[in-house]
């Protein structure tokens, strides 16, 4: 076992070997748990960073991969390009999130459960990440599925269960279709192992079309649910009766992520130039595009904070899917690169969110006025991110916006601009009210001067990591030329994706 | 009609009762004798098979066939009458379904 | 000492628990305890040794008395004999091991030892012979100590519960023996292996096919044949419960399987694969709906398995065409088969310590069960997943084998029956699951959060069960392979 | 002799961001607020010293292109010059809450000077999105949010079609051939995206709004600086005398024209100073249109263009930012007069009388609509001067109203004195509108410089002023008549209504959110569920119909009776 | 407590005759086309005899050639005792008495009768081995002697929990579990009988198994006997 395999497996093996050790303390030795838990996320983000580094090394014809055999499939990972950007950002988020869980669930209950369960998300997501084939993809992406729940539903009231019962009707069938599709392909396409630029056989296109767009549309189906597209999303805003660290890196990166990056997989790894040829890719971009401005359309009625933010989700998501989507390289590094900023963006605002819940138990927007005086860390923040997903520069948002914009008249669809102009528009018109009620307009009295004196303006094991995710956001966007900036390596991965 | 065929016929009658008694009566004992009517019918085909070839001598291993299944038949029976025996001791009601009792009679007793 | 190990292999695995039974009895109950857990101890390298063995070797053909078949009885183990036999010594153990806590030594449970190890090893018996009257013998072996074992409590629904079964069971018995004694007539042998090669389309075998099966049918419990099954096994006491679903049912579908892939595969005779494979899908639907609708957990449970029972019998219609959908179907049934068996004797064994804590089973009692009994929700919990079929577990890999085997065969609507079995599976999982973790009642809170008063070991034993029907779902491979050593010809067509 | 780095240009304009930064922490804000006068100082040297040619900074953004010659010299001159003027003039009178409103200020400003040193499409667009979203704050300052509401809408949406249109260049400057419909949408976007920014004619609905509410330091860097900011976008992205721009020439100068008599007409009716000079920089934006419109018409024309629109920025821009800061010294001012006087001299300028720098600029400018294709030519020789009539009035009104503003306004309105370095803001100001044309650099602004001092051009320049002159006069004499005409047209002319209506819809929605109470999470279970439960009921009667030992055996009998027939027929 | 109905509704039985002619002709005529012809084993057994150890073949199949079915056979027999037993127990675990009422006559007559029984079984044992007989008719006679000794109140319940009741109940498979795995120590298979031992083995199995029978079938009596005196006294003598 090499470095590069033993880093492969330790990313993904380290989540669940956490939650087997958390799930083993048991609930009251608090303590101990964190330890084990920041010890295993550290693990996990050098384990990850490492296999990055042997993708890069490896890149792009020797990605190093191990496994063991599963249904003549197989059950393995690899460490390439595209998987280890999504893992990299799952796993050094996590550590963070951590860190921020730690003091957001302090006075919680039954913080074994969510602690365990919360591990093993992650280890599926990046599990998911560095998965070689459909079937290794498939069978993380269904534990992840289960593994949130628990977490949906944490505070067990009626609404939590009800919020738990709407995602499970939305991600259970989902599941099926995705497990039919998976199998259908297998069938007609022999093991799938996900290769740059497409692994069906191009001749399949004239001998099974029809069956092939089936496929696409099942797989789709699946993934579309976790990738909240139109019209699957409708569980990501219920979900937002989970406890904040849980919308923070699963409804804003690992899960929802878990979907658009299984539709890059499928799209750019499986299909490639067939999914053109079928014209399901165009399809598909249409419908993330108007998933683009429906999301944000919606999102501006929410006055709930969490609401507003999961919408914008929906909306952000299909960035990527769009990006993905379009036979461009540039608008597909732009897609993939979204992946990264947005997942700092948002995880950013889903801190604030829980932060300002936590400290000046605001829920809704309308909560918020001169919010920045009593909170100016956590707004600041929260403003940066915001604008970024307005794709306001140099905040990173911009730059896979640009790259998509860019990508948009390569691929010679005009119409992709003006979603995207749009958007900008509906976006800064649910985000910067947000803004503005924080800083421009009175704050209430007991705010006016500032969190109480000598103390800070929250719980700073929340407020550093939130502090910590926004300057990430605004250095991917400052330095996004450098040579492993997630945008240079969404643009590497685009060039070998699109070699049509 | 040979006599094979008689032996045969009259097993295949035999689990053909048993089993008209296992589905019409409903108190557990007719219930537990309608199986053993049954398994008789079929211990009868064997007997018969065993001695079809006519001349030779029986061939024993239906025979055999037919003692083991009857001491399997034995313990079974037994094994069900305690059964049932003691459901009635728990419930008073020697049958399976509550449907299976006379209203007018539970009113008596 | 090793090679005579070897030789005597198949012996020595039914014998072992043969031999504990009556010295379980014999020894009275403190002595049983010992003996049935040494037995299942000693079982677990045998069975793995067999399982190498028929790997290694192919299959393995033991002649009791010296004899062989026509003459005496093989006891013979092919890939899906060691199969059945290895999750029957598996499940054993941990079931053992549960019961020693679940009955600890009170004197009226004292038969449990010994009729438990009957049980045992007259179902090792039955998935070895080579015999079809020996394995009726086997029958009514697993039957009679599976009925005694049902009426243990003497509660009275347990009592009329096992009355139920065994008058069932009797009468499958006696189709089955009816079956025998015809094709005796027709073909003058009983053992498998003659009879494999002189078997031919026939007035009376098929008719003596046509008995055997329904016979079977009915000690399986399918469809709508499964009237005895939820009251026997939701009163039976619960390492009792997890027996008889996880392998007692096994039990008469393996023959079933034997007679119709195997042996009996030249005379089969068309339109009963189909009749078959709908009742299972049947059994799937119909049986998730009223697993759905129950108010006590272990009634759910059973239902829940007299649906699973249902994707056992899609393997049918699917084997029959052969090639690689034959190949698929056959491993996906048995695997099937097996993870079930992990999984549901865990949901028993669960539902079993949810009783022993709250002294009832019903599903809307058990709100905060995650907090007061995490092991016990976590197992079923792992266990949900697998009957969901949900990856990763054994359930999972048989799924997917049996969609992809029905989108071979060109048949697609099974695929859309096992996929909606999943989503029904998920629906009446998650009735439970779900109010593990409300905190309704109000008061929950306040409630102590000790670990439970169920010592480890039993809520240990569940635990494993469960985790290894997941593991089944990543690491199923070699067991694949096992199913598919010197598989049936008509499913070995192609080997994958 | 050492060569200055080119991208040393940017560093330096980025040099306002430390006083950013320093706002932000508590420990550094008073030195951050001093430091603040000083911040534009190395843009303007660097405007000085930095030698024209170009640097990629490839880590910076998507890749940046850092590209100085003459134009941005030129823009980052001006702004150097406004920045550090409007920071003067923000240390004599600061506003409430100064060290939240000098780090806004700041980043506004390295915005707006970093847009002037760099020429790819990415890196402008963040830096004008870095001056155009701040300077929020600074024109909201003072609580007018319908004001400041107008301000966003317009920066928004022409960030929105900004970024559209820079897809499209962006694309194109990668070598991807955007096609017949995509090529010219990019530029028709970046036409319409900077025109906000220059409150062109239809979208300049913000301009008179903001400029009215904000203090006058934003109006003065606003007016002189950040719109002339959409200038240089326009001289950077429009094609440069490439044939695709011709079909845009015509109407482009169509719409400046427009602007320049528009803004005249609707000014004068003005009655706050503010307001008129907000259109008179719209009627100015007006004339610099025409230039580059001729430019897009008429491709050889594109050079002549692009120095005139530089020229007249430079010029317009000097000139706006002296009226504005001498608006409110005259305001504060005890011998108002004084202040009027110096007003006077850019409000000349503005109007192009002889000797200033209005007469250099516009003679620069006459040189291209020279070279204007065919109505144009004459059209234009006709109407630049009636323009110049307008522009002449708009600026007689405004000294008007500074003038007589005592009997208009309170006198508290002239709260403190002038402090001295406002008045050394404007000072600067005023020299610079003096002298900047005839000290610069470039060949064709010295020598239009020297043409227009001999008598032909002299006359040229004078006449529209002396008629705009008389006519004001006239108008004065007449008097009462014409006051009616005060105000007849708000500001924001026809954007008034709309304005109002969205005021009132926000005001309306802030009303109702404050009213509902939080949202219930718990809610009925729907009709269908009980639907579902009963059909779950029905399945447990048949289901114990199964159970029942009749049913159970007959099934038994069933399945064997058709399994014995299955045999019977196979 | 209501009395069972004699039989079920009309309609059921209607069902049932319908569904009971339907299999009774399929079986019919599955049983009327077996071949006439087929010889089964017998050949294969008579020319096996020999080897066997014993003169009559039926033994013959039952105890060596087919001597796991047997095997097998006596576990169940073992298996029902031990189920009956565990249905009879009360909830205590332990039996009721048998209200014996005491019969001069009946002790008197089984005094006499016991030892002729006991007697005949070991004749009927013996005989197993040529003719028709052996183990289980011995063991029947052996336990009506025994159900004799309880009736007249000489075997108790209280015996059931005794170990020499258990040992002589499960001796009878012990034993042949010992053979047969003895055998296999030998170096044979499962059952294999040394050509020259077979004979005393078997008698061995079967003397044992005749001891096994009849401590059955003495046990079930006892057993299935007390509850229903319980019964008796709990619910006033109902039918």
């Amino acid at each position: 076992m090499t470095w590069e395999t033993t880093a492969l497996v330790a990313g993904v093996a380290a989540p669940f070997l956490t939650a087997v050790l958390i799930f083993a303390l048991g609930e009251h030795r608090h303590a101990a748990r964190s330890r084990v838990n920041l010890a295993g996320a550290a693990l996990t983000g050098t384990a990850v960073l490492a296999a990055a580094a042997a993708a890069l090394a490896g890149a792009p014809d020797a990605y190093p991969s191990v496994g063991i055999a599963l249904l003549d499939i197989g059950f393995s990972l690899r460490a390439d390009m595209l998987g280890t950007l999504f893992a990299v950002v799952a796993g050094v988020l996590w550590l963070i999130t951590t860190v921020y869980a730690i003091g957001y669930m302090s006075h919680a209950s039954d913080r074994a459960r969510f602690f365990g369960f919360f591990s093993v998300c992650v280890g599926s997501a990046i599990g998911i990440a560095l998965s070689a084939n459909l079937l290794t993809f498939f069978i993380f992406y269904e534990i992840l599925t289960l593994a949130t729940y628990p977490l949906v539903i944490h505070s067990g009231t009626p609404a939590a269960l009800k919020g738990g019962r709407t995602y499970l009707t939305y991600a259970l069938p989902a599941g099926g279709a995705l497990a039919v599709g998976v199998v259908w392909l297998n069938l007609i396409a022999g093991p799938v192992e996900f290769t740059a630029g497409g692994s069906l056989d191009p001749v399949l296109a004239s001998t099974h079309a029809g069956s092939l767009i089936v496929i696409f549309a099942l797989l789709m189906l699946g993934l579309g649910v976790k990738a909240a597209l139109f019209p699957l999303h409708g569980w990501l805003p219920a979900a937002m009766v989970a406890p904040a660290p849980v919308s923070s890196l699963l409804h804003a990166v690992a899960v929802v992520k878990a979907g658009v990056f299984g539709i890059a997989r499928v799209v750019l790894e499986v299909y490639g130039p067939l999914g053109r040829d079928l014209g399901v890719t165009q399809v598909l971009a249409v419908l993330a595009g108007f998933t683009i401005i429906f999301g944000s359309v919606r999102a501006i009625a929410q006055d709930d904070f969490k609401k507003r933010l999961a919408f914008s989700t929906i909306a952000q998501l299909s960035y990527i899917t769009l990006g993905v989507a379009l036979a461009s390289p540039i608008a597909i590094a732009g897609g993939i690169a979204h992946l990264a900023h947005h997942a700092a963006m948002k995880i950013t605002m889903f801190f604030t969110a829980g932060a300002v819940a936590e400290e000046v138990k605001a829920y809704r927007v309308s909560e918020f006025d001169g919010l920045g005086k009593r909170m100016p860390l956590t707004m600041t923040a929260f403003s940066l991110a915001a604008i970024g997903i307005v794709g306001v520069p140099p905040v990173a948002g911009f730059t896979s916006k640009w790259l998509l914009g860019v990508g948009g008249v390569d691929a010679g669809a005009g119409w992709v601009i003006a979603v995207l102009g749009i958007s900008s528009v509906l976006n800064a018109a649910y985000f910067f009210p947000i803004i503005h009620r924080a800083w421009f307009r009175t704050p209430k009295p007991e705010w006016a001067h500032g969190p109480a004196s000598g103390k800070p303006e929250g719980d700073m094991r929340m407020i550093v990591p939130l502090v910590i995710t926004a300057a990430i956001g605004l250095a991917m966007g400052v330095f996004a030329g450098m040579d492993l900036s997630p945008a240079s390596w969404a643009q590497a991965i685009a060039g070998w994706e699109f070699p049509w | 009609m040979s006599q094979t065929d008689l032996y045969t016929l009259a097993g295949a009658a035999l689990f053909i009762i048993g089993l008209y008694g296992l589905m019409t009566r409903p108190h557990l004992l007719h219930k537990v004798l309608a199986l053993n009517i049954s398994s008789a019918g079929v211990f009868f085909v064997l007997v018969g098979i065993a001695r079809r070839v006519p001349g030779t001598t029986p061939d024993p291993l239906p025979h055999a066939m037919v003692l083991t299944g009857i001491v399997v038949t034995v313990s079974s029976t037994a094994f069900a009458l305690a059964l049932a025996k003691r459901i009635y001791s728990e419930t008073g009601i020697a049958a399976l379904d509550a449907s299976d009792v006379d209203a007018e009679e539970n009113a008596g007793g | 000492m090793a090679e005579w190990i070897m030789r005597q292999l198949p012996a020595l695995i039914i014998l072992v628990p043969f031999t504990a039974a009556p010295l379980a009895y014999l020894l009275g109950t403190r002595f049983g305890r010992p003996v049935g857990f040494i037995s299942a101890l000693l079982s677990q390298p045998l069975a793995v040794l067999l399982a190498i063995t028929v790997m290694r070797e192919g299959t393995l053909r033991y002649e009791v008395g010296g004899w062989g078949g026509p003459l005496g009885i093989d006891l013979v183990a092919d890939g899906l004999t060691a199969t059945m036999v290895l999750v029957t010594t598996v499940v054993g153990l941990f079931v053992t091991i549960y019961a020693l806590g679940y009955f600890g030594d009170r004197e009226r449970y004292r038969f449990f030892w010994p009729l438990w190890l009957f049980l045992w090893g007259s179902l090792l018996a039955l998935f070895f012979s080579g015999d079809i009257f020996n394995l009726y013998v086997c029958l009514e072996l697993v039957s009679m100590s599976a009925v005694a074992l049902v009426g243990l409590t003497l509660r009275r629904e347990a009592l009329v519960a096992a009355m139920r079964y065994m008058l069932a069971a009797i009468l499958g018995s006696l189709f089955y023996l009816f079956g025998v004694a015809l094709i005796y007539g027709a073909f003058g042998s009983v053992d498998m292996q003659t009879l494999r090669e002189i078997v031919r389309a026939d007035t009376t075998a098929q008719a003596a096919l046509a008995l055997m099966t329904v016979g079977l049918v009915l000690k399986t419990a399918l469809f709508p044949l499964h009237f005895w099954l939820p009251p026997a096994h939701s009163n039976a006491p619960s390492p009792v419960s997890a027996v008889l679903s996880a392998l007692v049912v096994k039990g008469s579908f393996y023959i079933l399987v034997r007679l119709w892939v195997d042996v009996a595969q030249p005379m089969a005779f068309p339109g009963v694969s189909t009749v078959l494979g709908i009742l299972g899908a049947t059994a799937i639907i119909w049986g998730s709906l009223q697993a759905f609708r129950q108010e006590r957990l272990k009634m759910l449970v059973a239902y829940s398995t007299v649906a699973q029972i249902g994707y056992l019998f899609l393997m049918f219609p699917l084997v029959t065409g052969g090639g690689q959908a034959a190949t698929d179907a056959w491993m996906g049934g048995i695997f099937h088969a097996v993870s079930h068996a992990l999984a549901k004797s865990a949901m028993f064994l669960a539902a079993g310590l949810v009783l022993a804590r709250f002294g009832h089973d019903r599903i809307d009692g058990l709100a905060g069960l995650s907090r007061r009994a995490p092991m016990t929700a976590m197992a079923f919990g792992l266990a949900g997943v697998t009957m969901m079929g949900l990856p990763p577990s054994g359930g999972f890999v048989a799924k997917w084998l049996l969609i992809r085997a029905s989108i071979e065969a060109g048949q697609w609507w099974w695929a859309v029956i096992v996929v909606t079995g999943g989503l029904l599976a998920a629906a009446y999982v998650f009735r439970v699951v779900g109010p593990f973790f409300s905190r309704e009642p109000e008061g929950i809170d306040d409630l102590d959060l000790d670990p439970g008063r169920s010592p480890w070991a039993m809520e240990g034993a569940t635990l494993a069960l469960a985790i290894g029907a997941l593991l089944l779902g990543v690491l199923g491979q070699p067991l694949l392979d096992l199913i598919m050593v010197s598989a049936p010809a008509l499913v070995a067509g192609v080997t994958p | 002799m050492v060569t200055v780095p080119v991208w040393l240009a940017l560093a330096a304009a980025l040099v306002p961001l430390l006083v950013v930064a320093g706002c932000a922490l508590p420990a550094t804000r008073d030195l951050a607020r001093r430091m603040l006068v000083f911040a534009a100082l190395p843009a303007l040297a660097a405007a000085v010293v930095v030698p024209d040619g170009t640097a990629e900074i490839d880590w910076l953004f998507i890749g940046t292109f850092v590209d100085f010659d003459a134009t941005g010299r030129a823009f980052l001159a001006l702004s150097g010059v406004i920045w550090t003027a409007a920071a003067l003039y923000l240390a004599a009178h600061p506003p409430d809450r100064p060290t939240w409103f000098s780090g806004w200020f700041a980043l506004a400003m390295a915005g707006n000077l970093a847009l002037c040193c760099v020429t790819d499409p990415a890196a402008f667009y963040t830096f004008f999105a870095m001056m155009a979203l701040p300077t929020y704050a600074l024109v909201a300052h003072e609580g007018d949010r319908s004001a400041g509401r107008a301000y966003m809408a317009f920066t928004v949406v022409g960030e929105a079609l900004l970024v559209c249109g820079l897809f499209v260049l962006g694309a194109t400057a990668l070598g991807i051939d955007p096609g017949p419909v995509l090529g010219p949408a990019g530029i028709g976007l970046v036409l319409a995206a900077f025109g906000v920014k220059i409150g062109a004619l239809g979208l300049h609905g913000w301009m008179p709004v903001s400029y009215a509410a904000a203090p006058t330091v934003t109006a003065a860097a606003l007016a002189g600086s950040m719109s002339k900011a959409g200038v240089l976008g326009l001289i950077r992205f429009l094609p440069a005398g490439e044939p695709t721009g011709i079909p845009f020439g015509g109407p482009v100068i169509a719409f400046g024209v427009a602007a320049a008599f528009y803004g005249a007409v609707v000014g004068v009716v003005q009655v706050k100073p503010k307001v008129v000079l907000a259109y008179s920089s719209i009627s100015q934006f007006g004339l610099i249109t025409i230039a580059l419109g001729v430019g897009l018409a008429e491709p050889v024309a594109w050079l002549f263009a692009v120095s005139a629109a530089t020229v007249y920025s430079v010029h317009h821009g000097l000139a706006k930012a002296a009226l504005f800061i001498g608006e409110d010294i005259a305001a504060r001012a005890r011998r108002r007069w004084l202040a009027v006087a110096g007003l006077a001299l850019p409000a000349l300028a503005l109007a192009g009388a002889p000797l200033a720098s209005g007469a250099v600029a516009k003679l620069v400018l006459k040189e291209t609509t020279a070279l204007a294709p065919g109505v144009w030519h004459d059209a234009l020789e006709t109407l630049l001067p009636l323009a110049a009539v307008g522009t002449t009035l708009l600026m007689a009104r405004f000294l008007y109203l500074v003038a007589t503003r005592s009997l208009s306004e309170p006198a508290e309105a002239r709260s403190e004195a002038p402090g001295t370095p406002a008045i050394l803001s404007w000072a600067l100001l005023l020299v610079a509108v003096a002298g900047a044309l005839w000290v610069w650099p470039m060949t064709e602004v010295g020598y239009a410089a020297q043409k227009s001092l001999d008598a032909h051009y002299l006359w040229l320049a004078a006449w529209p002023v002396l008629l705009g002159v008389v006519a004001a006069a006239a108008t004065w004499a007449v008097g009462d008549r014409t006051r009616r005409l005060e105000g007849v047209i708000p500001p924001a002319d026809v954007y008034a209504p709309l304005l109002r209506r969205v005021d009132r819809a926000v005001e309306r929605r802030d009303r109702a959110v404050r009213q509902t109470p939080a949202p219930q999470a718990v809610t009925q279970p729907p009709a269908t569920m009980n639907r579902g439960a009963r059909l779950l009921d029905r399945a447990g009667v048949v289901e114990n119909g199964f159970l029942a030992w009749a049913t159970a055996a007959s099934a038994i009998g069933a399945l064997t009776v058709l399994l014995l027939l299955l045999a019977a027929r196979g | 407590m209501g009395k069972v109905t004699p039989r079920s509704p009309r309609a059921i039985r209607i069902a049932a005759l319908a569904i009971c002619g339907g299999v009774g002709a399929f079986l019919a005529r599955a049983v009327l086309a077996i071949p006439e012809t087929e010889p089964g084993l017998a050949p294969l057994v008579a020319a096996n005899l020999e080897a066997s150890g014993v003169k009559n073949a039926v033994t013959a199949v039952l105890l060596n050639f087919r001597g796991y079915d047997t095997l097998l056979e006596i576990a169940v027999l073992m298996l029902a005792t031990i189920g009956v037993l565990s249905l009879s127990v009360t909830q205590s675990g332990t039996w009721d008495p048998i209200a014996v009422r005491a019969d001069p006559v009946l002790s008197a007559l089984t005094r006499f009768l016991a030892p002729i029984m006991i007697l005949v079984s070991g004749y009927l044992l013996w005989a197993g081995e040529h003719a028709p007989g052996g183990a289980f008719q011995a063991g029947s006679v052996l336990g009506a002697a025994g159900v004799l000794l309880a009736l007249s109140g000489y075997a108790r319940p209280a015996w059931l929990s005794r170990f020499a009741l258990r040992a002589a109940i499960s001796v009878g498979f012990i034993v042949f579990l010992a053979v047969a795995i003895g055998e296999m120590i030998a170096g044979g298979l499962l059952l294999e009988y040394p050509a020259d031992l077979a004979k005393t083995l078997m008698l061995l199995v079967e003397t044992w198994l005749t001891v096994s029978i009849g401590a059955i079938l003495v046990s079930l009596f006892i057993a299935s006997a007390s509850p229903a005196e319980e019964l008796r006294m709990r619910s006033g003598g109902d039918r």
